[in-house]
């Protein structure tokens, strides 16, 4: 029976898979970059002079080409997060851990862009910043769901806890998100109403959803890119830091 | 004692420890079979209560297996629990519970029932006839850890995982507490355990190993 | 060093019971803890009308989302408790190392927790809900929809107890893990009692507080077991 | 070992700023403490209307009471934090050991709490209040008013966070011994929002508001000292 | 050090202590003077942490009074916390902070300034350098201890009341306090301390005081 604590330092990129993810997400993120800025730029050109202004709601509505896609991804990253969450789990993979860490801020800033557009919007048209409708209020909890998460890893300073822990959270929040999108039922539903009518305007439909789906693709492609750039930062950090103590510093 | 009569074996296979993003211990191999004391011994900070905890199931290795009797620890799960008696650094008791209230529950997680009078026998023999209806948080630092360690007396389990057992101990505890350790070796028990303070034990079979920095 | 066998074995069943009886035992020993969520909710629903002015017709419109919203703080404000001393004593490493499933001993747990916080408030607010001018249907209603959501609210604050566990300054950072899950519920609960005050039937409201009942019943105790082996890694 | 000085003597004013730049460096530090009084205001505050239905007139007419009675609840929350854990590690012991004079330490441990989680409400809870449908004059009088009364609901709560050190489950037990202690905080707080609401003049409600600061200015931390000495013994 | 060169004496005079309903000690008196180490010996729950925490103004003594250089204790109040310090069994130090800025801290209590400089090299000296930086939570259980006992290097105070000092520390740590000890006993400190390990130490006038149950 002998310790055999040489003490070589652990090689970091050879544990987690990170060693092969890093130089590929870099190779991704410039082309990611670009398309994006493509993409959301036509889509913002489509949306402030290709289509026509709305009899109903004058010039205002054009808001909907941001509003509506980030609306979409708040949800969409919620899950793909609690999905890579789940996975860390899973498998205890320390890449799948660093991904949903660094879906969440992007998934909260959709969640505050949708809000805000909303409620600019919403002044206009219902005559208030705010109501406590079934759909803004989802819209409200997952903006604290994200916080939650956030406020979980910040408080735990043992990143492998951190790590875990948060996952745990963001797949419970996970259920609850079906859970409050189909309280819509069952509640005063101010703001479904304006946009099925806004959809009846038969003209429009068409141009509008080009708009829409070329800003979606679009914000997909900037999530994608700040992601990857936020992973690769986190696993220079952890790698940086795992070099530190095998040095004795 | 029965449920020593068996043959226990406990296995470390290439254990690597690692806390926050610092290595404590790498490939470490050893094998524990009835009537064996392990002490590891090792400055502060060495990771003696993470090798420890890992031992028995709290904490998981970052790589390496732990095996009980042939079988990952990992996959027995609650069914390794039935075998260990853990003692570490926190005693364990509930300071608004008298020491008899405590002592029947932790025998009560480890699925054992127990008479008041045999509990009220070990309790007095540890010195704490006169606080047994006291609540335990009106004990001092030393008795609070008898309680915390009647459970060696009662719990009748094959395998001890002992962090600085003789924390806080009075003479007269600490020589009480190195014979039941004695006895339960030589009768086939198997005890990891780390201390500071210098212990000679009279066992069947004391290996040492040296976690170092 | 008697030969003999010292002890008897117990059963899965025997020991569950000795876990939550156990909790019983000490939050009655310290009286403070059991009364102190009860006077909490009382108090608590009584700085409504204080800082509101004596309006009744305001004050009876208040009231269902006032009595709900305060059921559900109080029984928040008890979460830090439910695994903090076990865990700050050494006990939960012991109760992670007991040879019984650890989701049930969570289970245990949880509903010690809900006999002690969650449970004396379907007592008192229909008591409350009388200086708010409720009817006695409303107040029905409302019993009846804290029986269910409180054991609800139970089970959804034991995962957020237990993923903070070890963290300091614990009591808000659980409120805020915490709340957004407690929604549905207090959506549902409070409905329903609405849903009465204004005639109509509380029913559906009703069953859908107990599909987040049933749902919490499966997963929170999964989801807290897991959080706590995480905790004491 | 060398003979010469190793320290230097410091001023009562550098001990205590010290002491001030502590408290805040540790919250500070785990961000969380920080931001989470917030966050539990502004998710607190958002559940009054979930569980109240969307009428807005109802909504406007509760705005007041709500958001000061939660104001408060989130500054209380957070109260349990200001001794507790410097009793649990023994820095408390080291302090009351300290050649200054306690009450002045305690004032500073009171103002760090304030800063640190009253403080950030005079800002957040304007914002909410615009969600509550409120008007420019009552959103100021607002702030004004939670300025003067989170600091006396600091110091206030100061009182009872020493008193219930080193009890479990202590949110609870300081609840009910700091609430009744709030009342006139609240009514005299939230009556100026709501003098305002209906066009009347505030001032007299500030005033008196100032009249109970002023109090708790001179008696509170004499009385958290000679707690904090008590809970040692 | 300039701070011992003063005659000081520390005096217990008819010190009762009594806990819940239970006398502890009675009628204590003894006389300590520079250079003086009183041991106190005793079994578990004796009452040696409630002596020392009356001796430095913590607890009240039930009856009796503690003098230093003349004046009562409880009369001098802050005056008198000048020239205590105490390292009781919790560490006293916050686990959000660095080993340095902790030490810093503690030293600002006492009214003292200290360059960080001075404090590292005090913590290295501990062998505390390769955890400066992290949050003393993440310090296994030696490793606190050492944080909490790094005052003694620096707080120039001429009163030490140390309750079981040498709890959790490896051999290396155990004798770098103990050289620590003797040289302060050697210039003139007057200490009071218990252990329940073995000590020897090397000073002007070592006293022993039993506390019996
Ligand atoms: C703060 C206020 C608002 C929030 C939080 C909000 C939130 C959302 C969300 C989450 C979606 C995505 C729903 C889905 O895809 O099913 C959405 C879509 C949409 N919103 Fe909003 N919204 C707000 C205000 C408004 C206003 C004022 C209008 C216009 C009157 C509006 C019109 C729409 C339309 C037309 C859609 C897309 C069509 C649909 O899926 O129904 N929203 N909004
Ligand atoms: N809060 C309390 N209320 C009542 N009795 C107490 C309280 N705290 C301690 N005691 C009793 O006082 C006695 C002395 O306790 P103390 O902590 O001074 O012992 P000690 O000599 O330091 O023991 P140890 O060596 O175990 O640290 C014990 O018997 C204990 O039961
Ligand atoms: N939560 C944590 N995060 C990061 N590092 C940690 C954590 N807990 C402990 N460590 C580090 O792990 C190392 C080993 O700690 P451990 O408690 O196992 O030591 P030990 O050998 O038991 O020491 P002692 O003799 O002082 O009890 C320490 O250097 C410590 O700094
Ligand atoms: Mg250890
Ligand atoms: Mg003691």
């Amino acid at each position: 029976m002998k310790n055999l604590d040489t003490k070589t330092s652990i090689n970091w990129l050879k544990y987690a898979s990170p060693k092969t993810f890093y130089p590929l997400a870099g190779k991704l993120i410039p082309w990611c970059v670009i398309g994006a800025v493509g993409l959301i730029v036509y889509g913002l050109y489509i949306g402030l002079f290709v289509a026509p202004t709305d009899f109903q709601q004058g010039e205002g509505y054009r808001i909907i080409f941001v509003h509506v896609p980030a609306a979409w991804f708040s949800m969409f990253l919620y899950l793909l997060m609690a999905m890579y969450a789940g996975l860390g789990l899973v498998l205890n993979a320390r890449l799948s851990y660093m991904m949903a860490t660094a879906i969440a801020p992007t998934g909260a800033m959709f969640t505050l862009v949708a809000l805000v557009t909303g409620s600019l919007w919403g002044k206009p048209m219902w005559g208030a910043w705010w109501v406590w409708d079934a759909r803004l209020t989802s819209e409200l909890i997952l903006l604290f769901l994200y916080i939650g998460y956030f406020s979980l890893q910040a408080a735990i300073d043992d990143k492998n806890r951190a790590d875990k822990a948060s996952a745990v959270l963001a797949l419970v929040g996970a259920i609850n998100v079906p859970i409050i999108y189909f309280s819509v039922k069952w509640w005063n539903t101010l703001h479904q109403g304006a946009s099925v009518s806004l959809m009846k305007a038969p003209a429009m439909a068409t141009v509008m959803l080009k708009g829409m789906l070329v800003m979606a693709i679009g914000f997909w492609l900037y999530s994608i890119a700040v992601i990857l750039i936020r992973v690769r930062c986190e696993i220079l950090e952890r790698d940086s830091k795992a070099a530190m103590f095998n040095l004795g510093l | 004692m029965g449920f020593l009569a068996s043959n226990h074996v406990l296995i470390a296979d290439n254990l690597v420890g690692v806390r926050g993003e610092r290595l404590l211990f790498e490939k470490l191999n050893f094998e524990l079979s009835n009537g064996t004391v392990l002490y590891l011994q090792g400055a502060n900070g060495t990771g003696k209560t993470t090798l420890l905890r890992t031992i028995c199931g709290l904490s998981k290795p970052y790589a390496g297996v732990v095996n009980w009797c042939g079988e990952d620890i990992n996959s027995l799960a609650e069914e390794y629990f039935k075998h260990v008696l853990y003692i570490g650094h926190l005693p364990g008791i509930k300071e608004d519970l008298t020491a008899l209230e405590n002592l029947k529950f932790s025998l009560a997680l480890s699925g054992k029932a127990i008479s008041a009078n045999q509990a009220t026998e070990v309790l007095n023999m540890l010195g704490l006839a006169k606080g047994l209806n006291l609540p335990t948080r009106m004990l001092s630092q030393g008795q609070k850890r008898r309680v915390a360690l009647a459970r060696l007396w009662l719990q009748e389990l094959p395998l001890w995982v002992l962090d600085e057992p003789f924390t806080a101990l009075d003479v007269n505890a600490t020589s009480l507490l190195k014979q039941k350790i004695e006895a339960f070796a030589n009768e086939g028990g198997i005890i990891v355990m780390t201390t500071h303070q210098e212990v000679t034990l009279n066992v069947p079979k004391f290996e040492q190993l040296r976690l170092d920095a | 060093m008697p030969k003999t066998k010292l002890t008897q074995e117990l059963g899965t069943f025997s020991v569950l019971y000795r876990i939550l009886a156990r909790d019983i035992k000490v939050a009655l020993r310290r009286q403070s803890d059991v009364t102190a969520v009860f006077f909490f909710f009382i108090i608590a629903a009584s700085l409504f009308p204080l800082g509101s002015g004596a309006d009744p017709k305001l004050l009876s419109a208040m009231a269902p989302s006032v009595l709900w919203v305060t059921a559900l703080l109080s029984c928040m404000l008890s979460l830090s408790r439910m695994y903090s001393s076990d865990y700050a004593d050494g006990t939960l490493e012991q109760i992670m190392l007991s040879n019984q499933p650890t989701v049930l001993i969570v289970l245990m747990k949880i509903l010690a927790h809900w006999v002690l916080s969650g449970l004396p408030l379907v007592f008192v607010a229909p008591l409350i809900g009388l200086q708010f001018n409720l009817s006695s249907a409303e107040l029905q209603i409302l019993a009846v929809s804290l029986l269910m959501g409180t054991l609800a609210l139970s089970l959804i604050g034991s995962i957020g107890a237990a993923l903070t566990l070890g963290i300091r300054g614990t009591g808000v950072l659980i409120a805020i893990l915490v709340l957004p899950l407690y929604i549905p519920v207090l959506v549902f609960g409070a409905g329903a009692v609405n849903a009465a005050s204004i005639g109509m039937s509380p029913n559906g409201a009703l069953s859908l507080l107990g599909a987040v009942l049933a749902m919490a019943l499966v997963f929170a105790p999964l989801a807290s077991a897991a959080a706590l082996k995480i905790a004491l890694e």
